[in-house]
């Protein structure tokens, strides 16, 4: 690794420590890559950059190759869609991904290593680019073709490719204020309510954030909550109002 | 031929070495040299090319070579020797190529379909420059340019008789149809330019 | 036609022959000759080709000519000698003009590897975007079309002759083996993992 790279210091919310740490943390599962602010190391690194005044190419090219080993990681672990879930990556085979690429992207380096030296020992070597001046034309005869091809062809090119998935775009969490209200002013005007059928229609993000704000109710003593069996209706009702019924929800 | 062993021999003369400089320039050449611009890539006097020329004509001849150097109307050049003739024009009948390629395909369709049309224009609707393929649907004669957008404008490619003839058409009109793709030429024209921007590069 | 110094000499052996048919071949020729080619042309067996070949890689090499017999791109092709190249810069352009960036050897060097693949694919394992690299790499004839993507119809590309040529490899399989060249993943994790193990936790 080069030393610029190794030799960032980060202090980030989630991490104190030089980067080279921090990546074997992640390799190792020691820390979710989703509490780390990716952006803010970005800015470490250009800070770190210009304190050492000189444009060190070679350590630019690593760390975009590695910050955009993790962005990649990090963006799978947060956005995973229906088909990632079912394979979704284990811890193991995400640091094995980020290795994969790093080799890969080396070897390519590599290789380009190689075509620039033979590149450098033909440089002086010439040999003509087009036809010889006095040879004869080339005659280039096609066979009979199939006027069904063209239009076959013309298809091709009016093929829809898939829509880009834009599931990551719905993952906005709306506040959990919002909900609290709503569940205050429906306490307000029944004493009890089932929480499936309240949040029916909603997004899974919405429903997460939904259960958040009864749980901050819960914690504040406003409302109880009951459930009678695991999967069964969550009953939700004023602490007031239904002292009888306790908590008895079960973790599954 | 010059002797291999240069390093101990005084027979290379300044002649015969720049008899080496001037039948590298000539197999590298693809257009006839005039003497004046070998001079000035050689560096030295039009006589001494001129020398130069001389032994390489004495060697590059028809008794004893099978490339041979020939003063042309635009100045010097090798070509094959006439024993070769045969099979020199065995090397250049190119057998029937039995078909095109997917991009020379798709170009000729665009331009059979909604020409005449400029290579922007080509391009838009392929996704990718298309530069190389339309030169070499025009070398083999299967498009030609066809008038330009306007006065200034770029030049566009219609498909010509030859292509009509290999792909067995009376006529465009008798193109297949493909109304699955629009009514008319501009609305097929506008889908695939949809397409075409929606489409990874 | 035949040469009229065939009647009167028993000198031109069959194999000197051939060479002069070969060597004029190759003058004419815009591409490297594959020795089946050449045998082709030539209505001769490939071994015979083969001897040809011999003669003539001794008459035309680097240190008694000016012209050189190189094995290049899958055939054989004639080039300017090394010693030639100066004057050669003042008539020619250099096959790749400048030097090509660390981009675009990069590109290339998947491309070779790797190749056929769509810009996304390339892109992917360079991290970065690589439109412009690509579409640089085309124009210079270093790369080309080579059919679509079923699924998304990108475009992929693969190396061509002239990019054989300009790096003078006799094939795409004279490259080196990648595995050679880069460590492998359980290295570089390992590695990875070694630089963690040092720091105190």
């Amino acid at each position: 690794m080069a030393v610029a790279v190794r030799e960032l210091e980060l202090d980030l919310d989630a991490f104190e420590g030089p980067f080279d740490l921090l990546l074997s943390l992640v390799l190792r599962e020691e820390l979710p890559l989703q509490e780390v602010d990716l952006a803010e190391i970005v800015i470490a690194f250009v800070e770190h950059l210009a304190d050492r005044g000189e444009l060190d190419l070679d350590a630019c090219g690593e760390f975009l190759v590695l910050i955009s080993a993790l962005l990649e990681l990090k963006a799978r672990a947060m956005f995973p869609d229906e088909e990632a879930e079912l394979a979704e990556l284990e811890p193991e085979e995400a640091a094995e991904e980020l290795a994969r690429r790093l080799a890969e992207y080396r070897r390519a380096k590599e290789a380009a290593q190689f075509l620039r030296g033979r590149l450098e020992a033909r440089r002086d070597l010439y040999f003509r680019l087009g036809p010889a001046p006095l040879a004869p034309r080339p005659e280039r005869k096609l066979a009979p073709q199939s006027a069904d091809k063209l239009a076959a062809a013309l298809r091709v090119l009016s093929i829809e490719p898939p829509a880009p998935s834009t599931a990551h775009m719905a993952l906005r969490f709306p506040p959990t204020s919002q909900f609290l209200e709503r569940w205050r002013s429906l306490l307000r005007r029944r004493s009890r309510f089932d929480f499936d059928q309240e949040v029916k229609g909603l997004s899974r993000v919405e429903v997460a954030v939904a259960f958040l704000a009864l749980l901050e109710l819960r914690k504040q003593n406003e409302i109880a909550i009951a459930q009678a069996a695991p999967f069964a209706p969550i009953r939700i009702s004023r602490a007031d109002a239904e002292r009888s019924l306790s908590w008895t929800a079960h973790s599954a | 031929m010059d002797s291999p062993l240069r390093l101990i021999t005084t027979e290379a003369t300044p002649a015969a070495e720049l008899a080496k400089v001037v039948e590298a320039l000539l197999v590298v050449a693809s257009q006839p040299l005039p003497v004046e611009e070998i001079a000035a890539a050689a560096e030295v006097d039009v006589t001494h090319v001129g020398e130069a020329l001389e032994l390489l004509a004495e060697r590059y001849c028809e008794e004893t070579s099978g490339i041979v150097l020939e003063h042309v109307a635009g100045g010097w050049a090798f070509r094959a020797s006439a024993a070769a003739s045969e099979a020199c024009s065995r090397l250049f009948e190119k057998p029937t190529e039995k078909g095109l390629s997917q991009a020379a395909l798709e170009t000729l369709a665009i331009v059979a379909y909604l020409g005449p049309l400029s290579r922007p224009e080509i391009a838009r609707i392929r996704g990718v420059n298309v530069d190389g393929v339309v030169a070499g649907l025009a070398e083999r004669g299967l498009i030609s340019e066809g008038g330009r957008e306007n006065e200034f404008g770029a030049i566009r490619y219609r498909t010509t008789p030859l292509f009509e003839r290999i792909f067995g058409l009376e006529s465009l009109s008798a193109l297949p149809r493909v109304d699955d793709l629009g009514a008319d030429v501009t609305e097929i024209r506008a889908r695939l330019e949809a397409v075409a921007e929606k489409r990874p590069a």
